[in-house]
């Protein structure tokens, strides 16, 4: 279900004043300087109270039965602020995946710890260097009702705090890939120090055994639940990625309108007017593609593998070209540390990287659109 | 709400199914677009047929009303009418700067008795219009322009030249900008005039461009009489009409230039490919499928534009539009004669596709696209300061 | 050989003189707008009576005995004005090709008979819609003591004037590729109508019977004589191209500072000032590797393949880049046929896909590189 | 004359095969950058050795007269100094704004008692020199600076700050733009002087930078004396000279960041690659053989600029290689860590190659190079008005 407009703006504004009060870029950084890494779970039980992992949990199992759309006004805000937080692992990710799997008792009853704020999910899947979600050799092999999982996977979000890991395996005995819901205990977790300065870490399971429905399947079987779930995964960061783009677009301008060289405004020089106008128009192109995204997926369109490629590809390419003109167009003191430009840039490469680079969804857009 | 507008789409599909022509339902051919006017051409009758058809329902201009020729329809019944049309195909029944880009205006800010004497007319693609804005020395600086209209009595008394009139030397009347006031800053003293092209004094002289053909004309007006009640607005207030005009025409440049252009990119690509199963070179490709994503991008966003079109910042949105359009076409034109290699060269010829022919026009015209209706440049200047709120330099 | 700095400034100095006397590009309008296309071999013997054809012919075979630095001089100057003249297929091609095979008498003749300006050929190489040299399905039989050429190629420069033709054709009965001077007589000539204006034909030729020296053998096998000269043609053709781009340009900047709009000079709005600079930027960058391709040539390098294809690459993307902002800046006047910009956008295109486009080149750059 | 050329090459290789430590022909260590100064510390006792060596030869300053400690070598000479080292990958000896930007103003617009002072100190490494030009309010506006130097008898008491003083936290004396008449327009105003920055009243405070080190300073100077006879060039005169050693600083920015950057791209891209064969993604691949295609065409152009040193806009044109320099090597960066993928996002820790750690830390810093030593866009304006003439607004 999707609300009217009037009832998104309103959402909106209550995400937008909870992360200006309780997690603005200051917080963000507060954090970074005080701690190892920045975890999302030290503001995680206001969100819980707000309600927002489970906006797109059914009613009937505690949650809000919203849709994408209404969460991407929550995340998008975040994005804004760069603030640290597992709901876009839990909120979305998860929900999706135990959503889109056919119910059992297993997965209802992970909706409801989800919406209730007690369980946390981190999405696994990465084995190399780069994306690639089929070549997994993670390994699930089926022993007396049960699967024993074996695998490692790396550059996990959100791993260290997680209760529970979405992992991708090969089941054995079979060419299929299977994702499965895996509690955190007995996973051992690397905490890795990323230029981001969030919470990731490699994973390694060794034998770990799950109940059979611990094993997710699909309902719609027409493409692989694995790439549903990474689908939902691209489209949720490309709005935290876009929300990120625009607050450092908006920083940027105003800087053009408050610094001053040669006895002007540096906004009034035209070739730098030009570029902050061609920004702007990056950033329209870019929202009308991460709108239409979030439409396809709350109408359950069969579009969403091309938005999602289509919508991360250009966000991408947005995000970078605006985090470097950030930097530039400030001068010398956007190079500071102490300067929000760094932590905009930096949070920007990783999210550009995660669930696949823009050169990743350049291609696959093309072999989806059969090229 | 959702239920009445699944009824009206049905309804649409319907007459669509019964009314339009098989061969309407084919892709245009340049000979065959139907522009209208006093000397309009059907070399082919089904596109008579089909304007006919149109008309009688008031849907060559659903949105207007009804008295002015037009059907009334919401913007949500106008889109459901337009994706009926594009899912069978359906050729667009008349083509128009009368409605697209004058009817609009005309809507806002004509007299009762302008709309009367010229809706109906553009509705029925009675007359075609031209457009009559810039001169050799008023480009970009598009307010700086020259054109004298001096008012004897009861008419107008027209002396100067426009140029980039698109086919003016095929329309019939043009709505031109005249400069009624020559003391007064260069904005406050521009006026909005309509009137006939056959008016004794009028020369069109079609202008040759890069791509072969002649689109545009240079039109001299000398002691050119207009009816003063030919005047739209204030005199002396045209310059806000322009404006506003030229905001309908940077939409509708966005919108005409989009359609289903990646596919055939695509396509051009597999089949002027060097390679037997039609594999398309690595780097092409990928700078296809970057261009792909762009040009889908502006695709959705001239949808979203459409239904935000309560935004304060509408008006200046076309200049988003518009400039994102023209670079984003550019783009495809080179990409599209790269993709065609040797075949992607010709001028004329049998050696060469027909259609291979047809793109390097394309190409080659479509290099005006950042230039015509108002420079990207221009616009980027509209951006920045209207949207963006970035000042002006002090002096 | 080549000259010292002064000679070959004093050798551009009449370059130069020479094109804007006897072949401005006033010239080449004129020529296109009453011809139905437009020959080199009109102005051709003016350029023989100059000894430009023989420059880096030996001067025992009556040349001159210099170097592609020198002639490079005259086929700029040559590009700027958009003059079409065989120089480039006939001076620097087919002398390089008969240059770097075994010297026989039937070479040594050629080279002779061009040097003297009796002889023109054209470099018939392509067969597909793109560049692929070594796709080959023109074939070479041996047949007492001679051999039948039997094929068919497309697009070839100065095709319908030549008096022989540089093809490429498959040995029979082994895996090579040779290549022949085979002359016009007997050769099929189909005129194309192509957008630069130029004359470009598509040859065939059934069953020609050339001499055994026909078949032109490279002195340094290192390389095959193919790329040999193609790796020349590229290097001449990204002079003709960086010539062509400096003429644009300086046209475009000429424009600038006389064109005004809102009272001003429109060369003093930034935006505008930016962009042309960046262009000099790339027009600097492009001359620096056209230069070192030059005296690589000149040298013997084993540079000269990565070069032209660097060469080829940057000065087709620069002059691509040059030609759209030519008309840009230039604005409605610019699209006019009347107006110089179509002129160069035109002929840019065509050299930027002969002998391999921009993307070609990268290609080939990236796996002469290892990669 | 080539042959006197060729047999200075032969002694040059022979004396650097004798004499160049086989740890001195290893790439460089950040740890191990020999810059000189009071107190210099040389990790690698080869490093000092080495050192020596090339100042007995004069070759820290190969081009500089014999007097100042150089070794009187033209320019081609020089360059195929150059040319041997590189064969043998020799590191540079002496890294220093002095040698780069400080000396050759000096021999240009020095005294000769200033040249004696100062130049074979800079050739020894004996003096390590910072740049004090910008200031928090004067960035790409460097004229409208506003530290104060107010002339007392024999010294010039200083006030003000100064910023991006690189690694002024660990150089002996700075070379400073300061006002010295505040009435005057701003360019006419300025004076060029050197000092000690162990002076009493200089405070220097390291800056964190995005990529976590601490290469600049902010520098504050609370009446500080400086002899007067460090003043170089005339009093209020200093802005000519302070755009001459712009310009040098230029050059040398592109010349010492472009080195084998490319090599080492693509053997990032090969060794990060996700396919078992070291094969790079094809997108990916274009793009990195477009970069290098730019990255060696910027080499090339260093070179000719430099056989083109008599070019009367050789000034000029080291914006043009500073703005390449600057492009190039932010692409770079970008590829660079996009190329390695998960391996590329570390920050520190053993689970990320130190290599790819050093990436990371060479994309962060190398955002500055399109800032200092004068913005691409302030180099942008002086290519566009000093090479290409393009005119200033008329108000």
């Amino acid at each position: 279900m999707n609300l009217d407009r009037e009832s998104q703006q309103i959402f909106q504004d209550s995400a937008r004043d909870w992360v200006l009060n309780s997690a603005p870029i200051s917080h963000f950084r507060h954090q970074r300087d005080s701690q190892p890494y920045v975890s999302g779970r030290e503001l995680w039980q206001e969100q819980v109270e707000l309600g927002w992992p489970g906006i797109m949990v059914p009613e009937e199992l505690g949650g809000s039965g919203l849709g994408m759309q209404e969460l991407s006004l929550v995340i998008e805000q975040m994005g804004r602020s760069l603030t640290a937080s597992p709901l876009l692992s839990t909120g979305l990710i998860a929900v999706s995946a135990l959503s889109l799997c056919e119910q059992t008792d297993f997965s209802r009853s992970r909706l409801t710890s989800i919406a209730s704020g007690e369980l946390t999910v981190a999405l696994a899947t990465e084995e190399g260097n780069h994306h690639a979600p089929h070549c997994v050799s993670a390994t699930a092999r089926q022993h007396e009702g049960q699967w024993l999982l074996n695998g490692r996977k790396i550059r996990v979000a959100d791993a260290n705090s997680a209760d529970a890991f979405l992992v991708s395996a090969k089941i054995e005995a079979s060419d299929q890939l299977g994702v499965f819901l895996l509690p955190a205990e007995g996973v051992s977790v690397t905490p890795l120090a990323i230029f981001d300065s969030r919470e990731h870490g490699n994973i390694s399971f060794d034998a770990i055994a799950v109940p059979e429905q611990a094993l997710l399947v699909a309902r719609d079987s027409s493409t692989s639940l694995l790439d549903q779930i990474l689908d939902r995964a691209r489209i949720g960061l490309a709005v935290e990625m876009l929300g990120s783009a625009n607050a450092a677009f908006e920083m940027t301008l105003d800087y053009l309108k408050i610094r001053e060289q040669f006895g002007q405004l540096i906004g009034s020089f035209q070739a730098l007017q030009h570029r902050a106008a061609k920004m702007y128009i990056e950033l329209e192109l870019a929202r009308s593609v991460v709108d239409a995204a979030l439409l396809a997926v709350d109408e359950g369109s069969t579009e969403i593998p091309l938005l999602a490629s289509q919508a991360k590809a250009l966000v991408g390419d947005t995000l970078n070209h605006i985090t470097n003109e950030t930097i530039q167009l400030h001068g010398g003191i956007g190079m500071t540390d102490e300067h929000d430009a760094g932590l905009f840039i930096k949070r920007a490469r990783v999210t550009e990287y995660l669930y696949g680079s823009s050169a990743f969804h350049r291609d696959r857009y093309a072999r989806l659109r059969g090229f | 709400m959702a239920t009445e507008l699944e009824r009206f789409r049905d309804e649409v599909r319907e007459w669509l199914e019964l009314n339009c022509p098989a061969s309407m339902r084919t892709p245009m051919v340049d000979s065959e677009i139907p522009w209208g006017g006093r000397n309009a051409k059907f070399p082919n009758p089904d596109t008579k047929l089909w304007l006919d058809r149109m008309i009688e329902k008031g849907w060559t201009v659903p949105t207007w009303p009804e008295q002015y020729g037009g059907a009334g329809l919401s913007i949500e019944q106008a889109q459901v009418l337009e994706q009926e049309m594009e899912k069978i195909n359906a050729r667009t029944p008349l083509f128009s700067m009368g409605i697209f880009m004058l009817g609009p205006v005309l809507l806002e800010l004509g007299t009762e008795e302008q709309k009367q004497r010229f809706l109906p007319d553009i509705a029925r693609g009675k007359r075609r219009w031209c457009q009559g804005y810039s001169e050799p020395g008023a480009g970009s600086d598009l307010a700086s322009l020259s054109t004298k209209a001096e008012l004897r009595g009861d008419h107008y008394l027209i002396n100067g030249s426009k140029i980039w009139n698109s086919e003016a030397d095929q329309s019939d009347w043009i709505f031109c900008l005249v400069r009624t006031d020559f003391d007064a800053p260069k904005h406050k003293g521009i006026s909005f005039l309509l009137f006939d092209l056959d008016s004794p004094g009028v020369d069109r002289q079609p202008i040759k461009l890069i791509s072969g053909s002649s689109v545009f004309c240079q039109t001299f007006f000398d002691d050119v009489k207009v009816p003063a009640e030919n005047l739209v607005g204030e005199e002396n207030a045209g310059w806000s009409i322009a404006k506003r005009l030229l905001q309908y025409e940077r939409q509708n440049v966005g919108k005409h230039l989009n359609k289903s252009f990646d596919i055939k990119l695509w396509d051009l690509a597999k089949k002027y490919s060097s390679s037997a199963d039609g594999q398309i070179e690595p780097d092409l490709r990928s700078r296809i499928a970057r261009q792909a994503i762009q040009d889908g991008a502006l695709g959705l966003l001239i949808e979203r534009l459409e239904r935000e079109a309560d935004n304060p910042n509408a008006g200046s949105m076309s200049s988003v539009m518009k400039v994102a359009m023209a670079d984003i076409n550019l783009q495809r034109g080179e990409l599209a004669i790269e993709a065609m290699g040797a075949a992607g060269l010709g001028w004329q010829g049998d050696e060469f596709p027909e259609e291979a022919l047809g793109e390097v026009r394309v190409w080659l015209r479509g290099k005006a696209n950042s230039i015509e209706g108002g420079t990207s440049e221009v616009n980027l200047n509209i951006i920045a300061k209207r949207i963006l709120g970035l000042p002006d330099p002090q002096h």
